[in-house]
């Protein structure tokens, strides 16, 4: 883990990154109590033990960089700086939530801190991610566009495509491929060909760094420097981080697909413990880290007691914001 | 007879359709593993029984599932493309109309596309707007495609293996609400449902219900409704929208002179006003009053329950539209 | 006053656009450089006066075309994703219905997408099956996106640019055999014409014939044969399909007491439907005949021109069927 | 040409392979002279000086192969042994045209000879390829398929999903790309990024030879090598075929976006003559090639005359093949 002493220039930072993954960690677990409880009406993703890769990319963006999400994207939110409770409140779909209770957790979208949406449809954030780099550049602005896709994402025809546009309009996108060794019951190795992602990435000519997606230090490194590098002009860059979905596809997903023992010993090099070690042999203390932990379990607590208290969306306002022309009330 | 749920009625009715012709196939997304969702569970255990190269799990590359596809239907065999939802099908739209539903008419008929592609449809609780869609009448406005969207576990089974048999691609469409329902199924004969048959839910001599999939058990409570109301209400569940049984529907309206079309998915532009418009033209006068059609107002599907409901078409819509109609309503007048 | 090609008129209305909004582009494949074919004139030159950078010459990869669009849109610029026919825009539809027309709602209002996606609709002599469709009604039936497909130079021009500067993505349909026709556009004004707003072609007393894009210039035509059979025909086009001018229609409808609705697209399942519907209903008791629907048989395009002008629906399909309406011919008898 | 000279065994085969190319040729200059005078309704995309590609790769496969084209295809379907004079009278939209008159040049197939049909769509002849390849292994068949892809067509997704799909289900799948410089009116390399397809192709794991795509000995050296793995079971395999599109995209492009010259350089490299003269140096009289290329002319020039005279399609043959349920007469 010798990148994390390089990466984490200071222990204050070092502990921002820590309270980050503990808010996600909280956040993706008591999502799926309250979903076990029926208090979420809709589909919930977990990113239990991929917190490490939304939280050292996100560490390099700023607020008026845009990120593109997938269906599994909660992490990728609270990491660019979303508001939990109104995402909560989102997933509960009720009002005060960050889609006025129209998206939920497949849709979850905060324009103030340039999260510009997860979404239902595997790959389709990355279209839209070169695109909104092309506008970016069209305007002579100075943002940098982020976007997640999944191993299994990797290999619909809109991946690909979506490469070879960003490298031969050289724009400023970071693909941040999380690699969590599933699509939903499928094992991506088993139909996937060849050396794997970077090589394909590659093959477009386009830079790209592989690293261990569950050792914050490494994907704060890799982040950091890819990132540098594309504000500074040098077009696209790929990150792959492997790690490992702790969960199930959705939270009610029996797993049964799995070998006996896999998940404990994935368990064993999560990141959270794992960043928690390196934090006090490098002079954070004990007290320091669980009370972040406490404090990111009191924080999701509130927010769940407050999207459970949040009243429903007022049922006038399914009928807005379709289309200014032609809007529903047309037959109405 | 079984009771059953219709998912399990369908997988049985592929199950054995693989049995009776080695050339049938199945292709999709996670089609061998469990799954904590039902809607999986329409597959499970095939593999065991039909092995890898006959249940096959495919990478996420919806457009080379419905295009391969295409090309094992034209190499001799009989694929069933699974897409899951109509929504990731339309990743897949191009190689469903440009390719499978032409090739039989544009190459002279050389050659036949004898697919089908099961699709789930419509709205299950907070799927949010890009897992609930229902865009049937797409497919029926394509030639070449027959199209299908059986209601019960029995219908289920016996037009998925009317599908698998019949030499054109169809588009199969399985309401997602359906999966879990539960019928009696009577497995031990054939079972086919003739494509293009309607099916007659309830008897009646007031008006004409007609509806498909998960409306079809939409308008069966509701025909019970009203007649506690003293309305006797004629239930036609089309289950195939192409072709759709016009002798069905016309003999049923010459009977009660009143038809209503009532249909899950968004009003403006959709597959009710297909079977308004030929019934208004051809009977216009048979009917006693205009033809009502009921439908989702035109607004992307929302993800909280209380605005989710706003949108749906739900039994109370049936009763109050069809009390309307009998009654001759006329307090939604003629002007705008 | 000018007299332009349609090609042209739209061509000067993107530029004017582009020259009014710096934040306005266009993109998709083969934009800027010159070919022999009419469907590339409407971009000729604009390259040397906007340069690569909003004129962009893409890579053959159509999904990313219009996913580009989405994002380019959500990131503040108003771009014109060009996909040249609706049947490569099949390769796009996902990124179009499922992101595009849905964003702004699922987003709860926080962002908006004002794109214009132009796609070339319809026939055009023995281009086959692939390039030759019609899908207006799936926009239309999409809840999201405004559908657009106007008949004439001024209207080309018009309505393009109102479409540029709408807020919400639209689909703005260029029939193919229109490119080449000519008509009188002022340019010395602004020239907007607005959305969802019909123009009425002729004045008519007997009937009220309802059409869009290429069919107005047929229905035109076949007006003029009408009145020289003493029949006066109303032609209403309605240049925009989504929302269409159910005021301009209806009004007419309550003159003329009959209604014919003519669409070159495949008759099942298609738009025709919606106005027919939409108007048997609501003015059931205006009508003194049902309304009739004329459409292309369910096939697709084949190629040979004597077997196109079969699927074709021409001049004098529509003043048959005007005919047959003002005589209240019944010969179609109620019966099958 | 060394390769030429390993590669063709016999003089008689070579003759063959140059009869071939001849009828291609003349094939496809004739189409486009009488789509200017106006006999042929449709479009025609030529594929003159593509000749060499076709033919070398059909030389190796066999009747019950399967071949799918795509939009340049009338080479493609003459290589694979489809009646030129049906093709033509499908052209020109008559009967015993080799779909009826219903498809025409873009959709030209011959199911007799195993040609699964040209295509107006882009790259949906390469997923539909890799699905036959399925239903071949399903079966127990011994075919091989083939599909041909453009240079431009290999930025579409549906290109890498085929790749990709091949090489995990290990498909017996040639992929042929006709790289001819342009795609349309683009030129190819102004939209495509990185080291060049082969790179990309490798990226699956896939094997794939780059040649001279004008040079017919080269084709048929490498389209046998790879063929035969095919047949041993080795898998996908991908050649790239170097050559030039000598006419417009379309019968009718006036090429006003080349440079001057561009044409005539490369008219110097087109294959007819390059075969040629390696025939004659090895062993085939002058007299053997002019009597080929008549002959060919002649073949070609009584095919457009049979289609001049063909009668057009009975006009109830609209009506029919469209689908055993549900036709067209149901609402008629
Ligand atoms: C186009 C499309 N196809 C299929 C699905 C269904 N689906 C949702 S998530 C998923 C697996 C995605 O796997 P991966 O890309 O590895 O992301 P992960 O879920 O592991 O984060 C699938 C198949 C979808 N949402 N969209
Ligand atoms: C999906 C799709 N997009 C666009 C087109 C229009 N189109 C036809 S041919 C062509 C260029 C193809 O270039 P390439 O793949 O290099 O093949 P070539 O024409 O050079 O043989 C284009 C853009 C189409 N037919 N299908
Ligand atoms: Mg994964
Ligand atoms: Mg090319």
């Amino acid at each position: 883990m010798g990148n994390e002493n390089t990466a984490s220039a200071s222990i204050g930072r070092a502990l921002a990154l820590f309270r980050t993954m503990c808010l996600i960690r909280e956040f993706e677990e008591r999502c799926a109590e309250e979903k076990a409880r029926g208090t979420v009406p809709g589909l919930v993703h977990q990113s239990t033990g991929q917190e490490a890769v939304p939280t050292g990319i996100c560490a390099h963006l700023r607020r008026e960089d845009y990120l593109f999400s997938n269906h599994r994207g909660h992490g990728h939110a609270i990491a660019k700086g979303a508001d939990p409770a109104a995402m909560m409140k989102e997933i509960f779909g009720r009002q005060g939530g960050t889609c006025g209770g129209k998206g939920g957790s497949m849709h979850i979208a905060d324009f103030s801190v340039g999260m510009l949406g997860a979404n239902g449809i595997l790959a389709d954030g990355l279209t839209m991610a070169v695109g909104a780099a092309q506008a970016v550049s069209l305007k002579g602005e100075n943002r940098l566009v982020c976007c997640f896709v999944g191993d299994g994402t990797t290999n619909r025809g809109p991946f690909f495509e979506a490469l070879n546009w960003a490298q031969v309009f050289r724009l400023p996108v970071l693909f941040a491929c999380e690699d969590n060794t599933y699509a939903s019951t499928t094992r991506t190795d088993e139909v996937f060909a060849g050396p794997g992602v970077v090589a394909r990435v590659a093959s477009f000519g386009i830079e790209a760094a592989s690293v261990d997606g569950n050792d914050l230090g490494a994907v704060d490194a890799a982040a950091g420097r890819l990132i540098a590098q594309i504000r500074s002009g040098g077009g696209p860059r790929f990150l792959h981080a492997r790690t490992y979905r702790i969960r199930g596809h959705i939270s009610s997903d029996p797993l049964n697909y799995r070998r006996a023992g896999e998940t404990e010993t994935h368990m064993a090099t999560e990141p959270i413990a794992r960043y928690q070690k390196w934090l006090i042999e490098n002079g954070a203390s004990e007290t320091d880290c669980s009370a972040i932990r406490a404090e990111a379990r009191a924080l999701i607590e509130r927010a769940v007691a407050e999207s459970m208290a949040a009243p429903f969306p007022d049922t006038n306002t399914a009928w807005t914001d379709v289309q200014d022309i032609g809007g529903p009330q047309w037959n109405g | 007879m079984e009771r059953v749920s219709y998912a399990e009625a369908v997988r049985r009715g592929l199950a054995e359709e693989m049995r009776r012709d080695p050339l049938v196939w199945a292709l999709g997304e996670d089609l061998s593993r469990a799954h904590g969702s039902t809607s999986s569970t329409q597959y499970c255990g095939l593999i065991d029984e039909f092995g890898p190269k006959r249940v096959v799990d495919t990478p996420i590359s919806e457009s080379t599932i419905m295009g391969a596809a295409v090309g094992a239907a034209l190499a001799g065999t009989r694929p069933v493309a699974e897409l899951r939802n109509v929504d990731f099908g339309l990743c897949a739209i191009d190689e469903l109309v440009n390719q499978a539903a032409k090739i039989r008419y544009m190459f002279g008929g050389q050659a036949r596309v004898p697919l089908v592609t099961r699709q789930g449809l419509g709205l299950k609780r907070s799927l949010g707007s890009q897992h609930t869609q229902s865009n049937e009448v797409w497919f029926v406005h394509t030639p070449g495609l027959v199209v299908v969207a059986p209601a019960t576990p029995g219908d289920g089974r016996g037009l998925l293996k009317a599908s698998i048999r019949c030499d054109d691609p169809v588009v199969f469409l399985e309401h997602k609400e359906l999966w879990a329902t539960e019928g009696d199924v009577d497995f031990s004969d054939d079972g086919i449902v003739p494509l293009g048959r309607a099916r007659t839910v309830t008897s009646g001599t007031d008006l004409t219900l007609v509806v498909w999939s998960r409306m079809a058990i939409v308008a069966e409570h509701a025909a019970t409704q009203l007649s506690a109301l003293g309305v006797s209400a004629e239930v036609i569940d089309l289950r195939t929208l192409w072709p759709w049984d016009r002798e069905a529907v016309f003999r049923s309206v010459r009977k009660t002179g009143r038809l209503l079309v009532a249909q899950e998915s968004v009003l403006v532009g959709g597959f009710a006003n297909e079977v308004a418009a030929e019934v208004s033209e051809r009977l216009h006068n048979t009917l006693v009053a205009p033809v009502r059609r009921l439908g989702a107002p035109r607004i992307p599907m929302p993800y909280s329950p209380p605005l989710e409901d706003e949108c749906r078409i739900e039994c109370r819509h049936v009763v109050e539209a069809a009390l309307s109609l009998v009654q001759n309503d006329r307090s939604r007048k003629e002007t705008t």
